[in-house]
């Protein structure tokens, strides 16, 4: 197991979706089981990666490397490190909770279970892939299950969201495809393997850089999304089944702040500071605000959580800008946190919505009367969204805005002030559903009942342990992340230096 | 600095009460079911109880070492260690903060008791408990946290208890509006705080001294010195910026808005956290910083000018107001602007002693209100009150007391602190006359209005005659809906002992700071000496030794042994206004000898309107911020679907206008394909299409053209 | 004045030409593919002068005479489709034939 | 060292495969004049072309030899695409065999006129005379005339033969007008000929520069490139859906073999290390580069714009696919070629599997528009349309299906070439793709069936086939390897 623990992890949920497939139609509790059981053993694979995980090195780890198409120098090569350890540890938790947070699908289960577990698969397989071709393989292939998991099972505007989302993320992809062939032409011998082509980055000219670094950027700049590129999201999200925006938000939208740390910034670190410093903070910070202020004015609840979603993925890219330690811990560490907290606000909207039938937050009100248990874990999440202080958002979003400050004082306090804005959208939210005098309509609502609270119990506690104790996550990232930031910083100090920084 | 005493049990004083608040919260209706309140009180008591003991035995502890060993510190473990960000999770204790967790554990103590005599009624009995000792954590928390990230997760964690309990009977809609109120105009301080916090890590770091941790800040700030950001002094930014957080949890001008909604919540809260505790938060914090402040006047005066004139403006306010809980809310918000005139005028300890006094007094009348409130069966407008002091002597005599304490009349607690507060403002080099003069005539209208509450309230005769129940009204006083008229009655005993042991606090904690001038040892500044310096002389080229701040305290000590005459005659001033102010109300309520009408119809009532209305403040709030807020977001959203959506699609109006003459946008609508790029891609290929007409000549003229085109190409 | 390579080739033009323009104004199938026939004949008559006056050698003679069977070919095939045009359209105007479009 | 051509009887024994198969059409002729059951012929039509792809992979082993004193080749390159012809021929024999269409106007001579196109295109692929070319590529034609006019009672079919037939002339008549000129410049009909003349400078560049235009309207009609592909889209919708698919798959390869070997030998100079440059003073290479772009943009807009008829959206997707080809063209490299080769064998996997799935619909519910495929998953028996949309995806250039790594080796070709914005345009186009490909798959997936559309029956025959080249998709999605290696080894001209 040790060597080939992440192949595993990739490919028992294809053979999960195999076997789905060759269940009997009307078994659906065998279906759902089978399901299921293909994702347990990926996440006791992630708990025992999470034990062995060697926290003081910045070197990939279990480390598979086969070639796979010899003359043209592609390799199955995966492994990880701190950046993607996390990513893997959320997806293989998020991927069990959304297998069992989707037992309430009827149409076409089969099909569904095998879509999800093929999508499970490719999520994998992205934060693993250490080949720059194998990543865009399964860059690509999660695009076909998501395409047909929201286009089938999705809402009554499934079909527009659906190909809106493919061909937004398709846009940004073939982008990436010419990006990544430059990069393999350009480097000398060719080679996809991320690390021989960052660890030759610095025979990269700085004009081709930045050519490469905004053709990759667009393309996960779409997965983030960053505006302008964002608009698939809202719709994506409102359209999509409840366990579908769960692994859209808590998997999918890291892709992108990962892509661009995998590969962005240490293959291309010139052209990341110079982008850094201008495109990506600026980028960031408008994310922030202008998500938190479009989320106000939405009367979707779903819409609403989607456009803080894209708010709280500006603090991402913000805090990976600001090139500091501290700014980029923050970062990864948000990506674990917003995986897990939109997760829970997601799993929140579908329990109300499968009772409901319908989303609008003033066709509510007084819920807490009616559904008590369900408004406490409602709370919980809502206050983690607005990062309040023992809640894990708090911390990785104060170190992304205490990395800012160092070189954007202004940007850094126009970003903060979010704190102010999605504590307002959020407690409106909070206050129209769950305040108030009890909606007469839906009296007698049942509460949020076991298996529901079962998807929310496990992210819940990561919620408040990584709140009060950061220590897991931020012990697994930080040597990588230190790597990382000495690498960009290392290539062009000369640069930072005219700019009048230091950088640690 | 010396060596802390490294301690164990500094985290059980904030664990206890979040295991009780853990316990009630999660496990809390089926105890309630299986075992009843007593059993949930218990569980929520007896952890508050523990952090008292804990708290005292700090406070002997510290008081077992000499002067400038007082320093107790429980580091628990590593929290946050990135970059150069070390941030532990570790409590201190210092002399300041032992003095905060003794108000917090023994009044909030105190309130936990009388809570269980007022909310009995209470079918949340669980909730309501689980919330207050959740708050307690978090409060000291914020007392005892040893850096300012640490500080700042109570500071947003009383916030959150605050928005829950303000909040905690939701089914009001009001009720639930005041709570998110409450909660984002605090976000808008926590928002300059976290700025502040940032600027001052940074501006140490750029001496590669980064820290957030407060007694190194205290080391290292002189390095801040001559640090510039956009222009302005660092040590300025960074003051204005934690100062606005001060304002938002202190509630002053411009952010003291939401204090007096939060009444809306049970007024065993409005004691424990909008009077007592959480709103010193920002004094606290200054306190905390005082060298900070130090280094930068031009805060300072900020502080002070902000300070003095929201204890100005919410003494008119309380002036007109008639709901009992509103003239203790804005008294508070006007208290609270005293102690920041004290911060302001760098005379940090008489705040902290001031914030120490007004714990009590401020404490008991809230109780004491709510003693009345929960007599009159939730009725709260003072007009439907009188003559109470009848059915409710105990209630009376400590109400009583404490408004003698708030008014300033010697000897009562107030009158040291504010007399101390008052000179402070005169004498200190960062005072001016004019602080000192609205200070005292504002100390008169305190004097005025607490005595017109007082008057209305307990004297003439009895008005309510039937049970009016609006404002606080909630499920759990349904039962004495049977009663077609009651009488008023005094509360219960576990109601009136906190109401008893806080009266005597208001009456005696002023002998601990007895100015030299009355032949006092000012025992409290003592006390604070070695963490609280004076910012008279702020030495801000030099680090800030403990030793040399206790060299300070003791010229201190001696510069009060001299008296200036001055201050009796300032002394004698402020109680004869005091006096005024009890006199006049006095006439106009109990004599009636002056009708109120003659005050509020002078200038055809405009300025009387004015005040009634809070000036109005809270309408242009949500004009401007509210209003503008929402408005910016939806033109946002809507310019994120309409711009944003058709331009990165592509030129959607265009294509849709190009469609359309084609008559064939519908089809696509209708097809799903709406967005921009398909649409042009629709039309681009329809043309394409359009040229396959069916007929081969049209195709073999398309050779020849092709043919004529490329051939030109090449010859161009 | 001889005739010359350039004489020939300037024939095959007009007759290159001549052949294009009837098939892209011939309406009827018949004719088009007359048009067809107008435009290989124009080849061969390069193929011929260019094996006369060129260095190929006979190979365009041969090329010629394979076009021309070619042609015979085509038209023999061609005239069976315009049959079968016929037979389904009544007509073998090319204009009447626009079933398949768009 | 410039190995001789070999004789006429020396060559016979590289020519097993044109011979299995003339002999074939003959007996075919003979076989239709007694045997009543019309399969059998369809039968022996398949072992022949079975025979023909074992022949032919035989040679694979053999040397490579200059045929005919030179008219034709046995080379790597030649075999290569007398294996994927021969393979797509047999392809459209099991197709035929279980078409409805086909089966309705049951006549022998269709088996024969099948593999006598066949033969014509085997020789397309190993011509190196324009004599020769141009004989193949006319036999290729008429065949392909009589072929798509099949249905002898059908308008569209009739209507669809003529239109093909006159376009067709036209274009194989401009074809050689310029042939004439190029033989008249350069002296020879030999390719090896022409090269070595034009190497020597003879030639002006203008007047070359006309003749390759007219030469590529022959060419570039074969492969249904801008802008000679008009006839495409009629003739698509128009033709039997077996003759479709072999007109898209088969006579698109021949024409792209006969385009690569004539501009790769007779206008380019291989300058070693698999790399290539232009002879003649003619730039042909940012023809085609412009000509791929045109091609493959206005194959997509039209095909998004293209709402009804499936099989003439695939006419349109064809259209693009040889615009995505020619990428690998104009790159002027063996990288390109490699590209090039390895596309088309994945383009005859998928592009022809959705024709049998279209053939599949179109057999049980008699419909070719695309409302005829709403709801397909739900209507029972799930394989059509998840093999559609797996093939639909795999012409995209998804991975892990074939059509992306095909794909991805022309884009690595132009990349490799830094011609950057073309492969933008080539990415860009792959998105546009997206929009068609995807809302068939959405009619099939997303739309609930409306109750009469009927069951889209599978049977063994049909199924098997679909099941194999479903199969040959996925695989050569993850496994591609052996056959870009083939592709790699096959991308070598007989120097002669």
């Amino acid at each position: 197991m040790p060597t080939n623990v992440l192949t595993w992890m990739i490919f028992l949920p294809l053979v999960g979706a195999i076997v789905v497939l060759c269940l009997p139609r009307n078994a659906a509790n065998l279906i759902r089981g089978t399901a299921t059981f293909f994702t347990i053993p990926p996440l006791i694979m992630a708990v025992w990666l999470y034990q062995h995980f060697d926290r003081a090195t910045s070197d990939m780890q279990f480390v598979t490397k086969i070639p796979w198409i010899p003359s043209f120098n592609i390799q199955y090569f995966i492994g990880v490190d701190g950046i993607s350890i996390t990513m893997v540890l959320l997806t293989a938790l998020l991927s069990f909770i959304c297998i069992i947070a989707s037992f309430g699908i009827e149409k076409a289960m089969k099909a569904y279970f095998a879509l999800f577990l093929l999508l499970d698969a490719a999520m994998m397989g992205v934060f693993c892939a250490l080949d720059f071709f194998l990543f865009f393989v399964f860059w690509e292939v999660m695009l076909l299950p998501m395409y047909f998991l929201i286009g089938i099972w999705g809402g009554p505007r499934r079909e527009y969201a659906a190909i809106k989302f493919f061909l937004y993320t398709m846009v940004g992809s073939v982008l990436m495809l010419v990006a990544m062939l430059a990069l393999y032409f350009y480097a000398e011998p060719h080679t996809f393997d991320l690390l021989e082509l960052a660890s030759r980055s610095g025979s990269y000219s700085t004009g081709f850089q930045r050519i490469a670094w905004i053709g990759l950027f667009i393309g996960f700049a779409i997965k983030i999304p960053a505006f302008p590129f964002h608009t698939w999201l809202p719709d994506a999200h409102v359209e999509a089944p409840t366990a579908i925006s769960v692994i859209l938000a808590g998997v999918l939208l890291k892709m992108g702040t990962y892509g661009i740390l995998r590969i962005n910034y240490p293959i291309l670190p010139a052209a990341t500071l110079d982008f850094a410093f201008y495109l990506l903070i600026a980028l960031g910070t408008w994310n922030i605000v202008y998500g938190a202020l479009c989320a106000m004015a939405q009367t979707d609840f779903k819409k609403l959580i989607a456009y803080s979603s894209i708010s709280h993925m500006g603090y991402v890219m913000f805090g990976m800008a600001t090139m500091t330690s501290e700014g980029i811990n923050g970062a990864v560490l948000q990506m674990f946190n917003h995986g897990t907290v939109t997760a829970m606000l997601f799993l929140l909207v579908g329990v109300i919505y499968d009772r409901a039938h319908h989303r609008e937050i003033n066709g509510f009100g007084g819920l807490a009367g009616i559904m008590p248990f369900y408004t406490g874990w409602t709370a919980l999440a809502f206050f983690a969204a607005m990062g309040l202080p023992g809640l894990s958002a708090f911390i990785s979003e104060v170190l992304v805005l205490l990395g800012g400050w160092r070189s954007y004082p202004a940007l850094t306090i126009v970003s903060a002030s979010a704190v102010v804005l999605t504590a307002g959208y959020m407690l409106w939210t909070m206050q129209r559903i769950y305040l108030g005098k009890a909606n007469e309509k839906y009296v007698g609502l049942p509460d949020i009942n076991g298996r529901e609270i079962f998807t929310l119990v496990p992210l819940g506690i990561i919620v408040v342990v990584l709140g009060v104790y950061p220590r897991p996550v931020l012990d697994l990232i930080n040597a990588s992340l230190v790597h990382l930031n000495q690498v960009v910083a290392g290539k062009a100090q000369v640069a930072l230096a005219t700019a009048g920084n230091m950088v640690p | 600095m010396s060596d802390p005493i490294a301690v164990g049990y500094l985290r059980w004083i904030i664990l206890a009460p979040l295991i009780g608040a853990a316990i009630n919260g999660l496990l809390g209706t089926r105890i309630q079911k299986a075992a009843g309140k007593n059993a949930i009180a218990a569980i929520a008591i007896v952890p508050v109880l523990i952090s008292f003991v804990l708290a005292l035995n700090a406070f002997r502890q510290l008081l077992s070492l000499p002067a400038d060993h007082r320093f107790l510190l429980d580091s628990v473990s590593r929290w946050i260690h990135v970059g150069h960000l070390r941030v532990d999770m570790a409590f201190w204790v210092d002399p300041l903060s032992a003095v905060m967790i003794l108000v917090v554990t023994g009044i909030g103590g105190l309130i936990h008791l009388y809570s269980v005599g007022y909310m009995h009624e209470e079918p949340s009995f669980w909730r309501f408990f689980a919330y207050l000792n959740l708050f307690m954590a978090a409060m000291l928390t914020l007392v005892l946290g040893d850096s300012l990230l640490t500080l700042f997760v109570g500071w947003e964690g009383v916030g959150l208890c605050s928005y829950a309990l303000i909040g905690f009977w939701y089914k009001e809609w009001a009720n639930a509006s005041a709570a998110a109120k409450a909660f984002l105009v605090n976000r808008v301080g926590d928002f300059g705080f976290i700025v502040g916090m940032f600027a001052l890590f940074w501006g140490l770091d750029q001496t590669g001294q980064g820290t957030l941790v407060v007694r190194e800040i205290a080391q290292r700030a002189h390095l801040l010195d001559g640090q510039l950001l956009w222009g302005i002094a660092l040590p300025t930014f960074i003051t204005m910026a934690l100062f606005v957080g001060a304002t938002g949890k202190s509630a002053q001008i411009p952010l003291y808005v939401w204090l007096p909604d939060a009444m809306a919540g049970p007024t065993p809260v409005s004691a424990l956290i909008h009077a007592a505790t959480m709103v010193t938060a920002g004094v606290y914090m200054i306190g905390r910083l005082n060298f900070l402040f130090s280094m930068a006047p031009a805060t300072l005066h900020v502080i002070a000018t902000i300070g003095v004139l929201t204890a100005f403006f919410a003494a008119t306010i309380g002036v007109a107001q008639y709901d009992i809980k509103k003239v203790l809310a804005y008294s508070t918000v006007s208290q609270l602007g005293f102690m920041f005139i004290a911060m302001g005028v760098g005379a940090y300890s008489a705040g902290i002693f001031h914030l120490f006094t007004h714990a009590f007094f401020k404490a008991c009348l809230f109780l004491g209100s709510g003693s009345v409130i929960h007599a009159l069966h939730h009725e709260q407008d003072m007009r439907h009150m009188g003559g109470l002091r009848k059915y409710m002597p105990v209630t009376f005599s400590t109400f009583f007391v404490s408004t003698l304490a708030i008014a300033g009349m010697p000897p009562f607690a107030g009158f040291f602190s504010k007399d101390e507060i008052l000179w402070q403002a005169f004498a200190s080099p960062h005072g001016h006359w004019w602080i000192w003069l609205v200070g005292t005539i504002t100390a008169g209208i305190t004097a005025f209005y607490m005595f017109r509450q007082v008057f209305m309230v307990f004297f003439g005769e009895y008005r309510g005659a039937h049970g009016g129940h609006h404002d606080d009204a909630h499920g759990s006083h349904g039962a004495h809906h049977g009663h077609a008229v009651h009488h008023p009655h005094e509360s219960p005993g576990i109601m009136t002992t906190p109401l008893i042991v806080l009266a005597a606090g208001a009456v005696l904690v002023g002998f601990l700071n007895v100015p030299g001038g009355l032949g006092g040892s000012h025992r409290f500044e003592t006390w604070l000496a070695p963490v609280l310096e004076p910012a008279h002389e702020a030495p801000v080229h030099e680090p800030h030794g403990l030793v040399k701040k206790v060299e300070h305290a003791a010229e201190e000590t001696l510069e009060h042994a001299e008296h200036d005459p001055l201050e009796y005659l300032l002394m004698v001033i402020s109680v004869l206004v005091a006096g005024g102010g009890i006199l006049l109300a006095w006439l106009m309520y109990v004599r009636g000898k002056i009708d109120p009408s003659f005050f509020s119809d002078a200038w055809a009532g405009v300025p009387y309107r004015t005040i009634f209305n809070k000036y109005y403040v809270d309408e242009i709030y949500e004009a401007v911020f509210v209003n503008g807020a929402l408005g910016l977001s939806k033109m946002l959203a809507a310019f994120d679907r309409v711009i944003v959506d058709g331009i990165v699609n592509g030129v959607a109006t265009l294509t849709r206008l190009v469609s359309q003459a084609d008559g064939a946008f519908d089809k696509y609508v209708v097809d799903g394909i709406v967005n921009g790029v398909g649409a042009v891609t629709m039309w681009v290929g329809a043309r394409a299409r359009a040229v396959q007409t069916g007929h081969i000549y049209s195709y073999l003229y398309a050779i020849v053209i092709g043919f004529v085109v490329i051939m030109f190409a090449r010859l161009l | 004045m001889s005739i010359g390579l350039h004489h020939f080739l300037f024939v095959s033009l007009l007759v290159f030409l001549c052949g294009l323009f009837t098939v892209l104004t011939r309406r009827n199938a018949i004719g088009v593919l007359m048009g067809v026939e107008l435009i290989l004949n124009s080849a061969n008559i390069n193929y011929i002068a260019f094996s006369r006056y060129g260095g190929g050698g006979y190979d365009g003679q041969v090329f010629s005479v394979f076009v021309i069977m070619l042609a015979a070919a085509e038209a023999a095939i061609g005239l069976a489709i315009v049959l079968g045009i016929y037979r389904q359209f009544e007509t073998i105007d090319v204009e009447a034939t626009d079933t398949l479009r768009g | 060292m410039e190995p001789s051509a070999l004789g006429n009887v020396a060559s016979l024994a590289y020519s097993l495969p044109e011979i299995v198969l003339g002999a074939a059409v003959v007996l075919l002729f003979l076989l239709d004049l007694v045997v009543t059951r019309k399969e059998t012929l369809g039968d022996v039509a398949l072992v022949t072309l079975a025979l023909v792809v074992v022949l032919s992979a035989r040679l694979l082993w053999g040397d490579s030899a200059a045929l005919y004193n030179g008219a034709v080749v046995v080379d790597g390159f030649a075999l290569f695409f007398k294996l994927l012809l021969a393979l797509a021929a047999f392809a459209t024999v099991w197709m035929s065999l279980g078409s409805r269409e086909i089966q309705k106007n049951g006549t022998g001579e269709y088996w024969a006129v099948l593999l006598a196109s066949t033969l014509g295109l085997l020789f397309m692929a190993s011509s190196t005379n324009l004599l020769m070319a141009y004989l193949a590529l006319e036999f290729v034609s008429l065949t392909s005339y009589v072929l798509s006019g099949f249905m002898r009672h059908s308008r569209r079919a009739s209507e669809a033969s003529l239109k093909y037939l006159i376009y067709g002339g036209v274009a194989s008549g401009t074809m050689i007008y310029g042939m004439s000129w190029v033989y008249g410049l350069a002296g020879s009909l030999d390719f090896r000929a022409i090269h070595t003349a034009l190497m020597s400078g003879q030639g002006a560049a203008l007047p070359l520069y006309v003749a390759l235009l007219l030469t590529l309207a022959g060419l570039g009609y074969k492969v249904a490139a801008f802008p000679f592909h008009m006839w495409a889209p009629d003739v698509y919708q128009g033709a039997p859906i077996p003759v479709t698919a072999f007109l898209a798959v088969g006579s698109k390869a021949a024409g792209f073999a006969l385009m690569i070997r004539f501009f790769f030998t007779a206008m380019a100079q291989s300058v070693g290390a698999g790399v290539y440059q232009l002879v003649g003073g003619v730039d042909w290479s940012q023809l085609i580069l412009v000509l791929s772009m045109v091609t493959m943009t206005f194959g997509n807009l039209a095909a998004v714009a293209q709402q009804g008829n499936v099989k003439r959206l695939l006419a349109y997707s064809s259209i693009a696919h040889a615009g995505y080809m020619l990428m690998g063209f104009a790159v002027l490299n063996d990288d390109g070629l490699r590209a090039m080769l390895f596309y088309l064998t994945v383009y005859y996997l998928m592009n022809l599997g959705a024709f049998v799935v279209v053939m599949l619909v179109a057999n049980s519910t008699g419909r070719e528009d695309l409302a005829g495929y709403r709801g397909l998953a739900w209507r029972g028996g799930a394989l059509p349309a998840v093999a559609m949309a797996i093939f639909l995806f795999s012409l995209t250039g998804l991975p892990p299906l074939a059509g992306f790594v095909g794909k991805f080796y022309l884009f690595a070709a132009v990349v490799e070439k830094q011609l950057y914005l073309l492969a933008v345009v080539g990415v860009l186009n792959s998105v546009v793709s997206l929009v068609y490909y995807a809302r068939i798959v959405r009619t099939m997936f997303l739309e609930q069936p409306t109750g009469g559309e009927g069951v889209v029956a599978v049977d063994w025959h049909n199924g098997l086939l679909l099941g194999l080249l479903t199969i040959g998709t996925l695989v050569l999605g993850v496994a591609w390897g052996p056959l870009i290696d083939f592709a790699g080894r096959s991308t070598h001209f007989l120097a002669y």
